[in-house]
């Protein structure tokens, strides 16, 4: 596992740039299979853009059991993600899988790319009228969430 | 002291409170109206660690943090 | 469907490029989900590369049937492949796939080039000591092989 | 006459015979031991469309292509 593998940058994601910089990795390292993931803001719902909070210390503990996970299989899994505002048509969101042989790496992408929108510590923001509105709607409870809730909980 | 840290939307500045256990912790969020009803929703780390129950030991300079729903991507 | 979007290069394929390309194609169509898949020639078994021949009527056919499927879905497949020689560590491979959400791109990247592995009629060749050798170990017959074999047949 | 075209490895040049259906292509072939062994391990296009059965005529000018086991990627 490398930390150097989850990229975190201010705004939105130069993808070609940090495709390439991947690809050359992957090819000297003799992968022979290599998947991207790239998430961009769509235009619809009158928003102008998205933000984006997100906590670094869970998300480099969520990150490195992926990348041990993706070890024992002989792959390696890699990940950038924008904080604060990305524009429309922009991308927040790049993930990518290496491994030797093709099964193997189209498994752990899904794996990774559903999980990583179940349990990443990032909060997604609509931004409208150049105000965060919080996607409440489209935010999923993390695995154990609501042991705090002790009245609901005894009831 | 223990310090406690909403994460997120929430939207809420970090508190310093008096507490040896994260059951304390809970009851003593639960007196807090807008905070109150994040709870049902918060995942919660203690020392950046996500915890799955409140018998969990704190000591000073512990933190707590709740981390509501998310959405990545 | 878009022919265009089946692309055919004598030797390896410039990755960048093509990705480059694609993905600016996505964002200008607002999709949310951008996923590639890239075969790279591996060093192994020592070889000195891969060679390709590919038949394109029939190839053009089984792409064109895959872009009805994904569109049946708000999906669009596109992918480009070499013929001829191409070095280790250079790529032979693209395949993409474009959708507004993850989860049905995800899906079909995985259906997408499992199918094109079993059907695709594209014949691989190791290179060694500069000549070309079938691969035929690492081969699949092609859905409803050996109609012809009428001896065997009606034993 | 009809053109039987062998694509990929089978390194053969095309030829031409005279046949009425698709079944007198397959007798021709496997009268030719070079050709035989490959004939188990090959699906059949017709005019470049793959066929399932032997019972398809064929006209004068058809194109019968053998396609052996595949590998792209």
């Amino acid at each position: 596992m490398s930390l150097e593998f989850l990229e975190i940058y201010e705004g939105p994601l130069d993808v070609d740039l940090i495709f390439s910089r991947w690809r050359k990795w992957g090819e000297d390292k003799n992968y022979g299979a290599f998947i991207t993931f790239v998430g961009t803001v769509r235009e619809e719902d009158s928003i102008e853009g998205l933000s984006f909070d997100l906590y670094e210390p869970i998300l480099t503990d969520w990150f490195a059991g992926w990348s041990q996970r993706a070890s024992k299989e002989g792959a390696v899994v890699r990940m950038a993600h924008s904080f604060g505002d990305v524009p429309l048509h922009r991308s927040s969101y790049m993930a990518a899988v290496f491994s030797p042989k093709r099964a193997v790496a189209l498994r752990i992408i899904e794996e990774f790319v559903e999980d990583f929108k179940a349990n990443a510590p990032i909060w997604k923001y609509d931004i409208k009228k150049g105000k965060r509105v919080y996607a409440s709607d489209r935010s999923h409870k993390i695995e154990g969430a609501g042991i705090l809730d002790i009245e609901r909980g005894s009831r | 002291m223990v310090k406690v840290e909403f994460l997120g939307p929430i939207g809420k500045k970090p508190i310093e409170i008096e507490a040896k256990t994260l059951k304390e912790v809970a009851e003593i969020l639960n007196k807090d109206e807008e905070t109150k009803k994040w709870l049902a929703e918060c995942a919660v780390a203690v020392n950046d660690k996500l915890v799955s129950s409140l018998d969990v030991e704190l000591r000073d300079g512990d933190r707590v943090s709740l981390l509501p729903p998310v959405c990545g991507g």
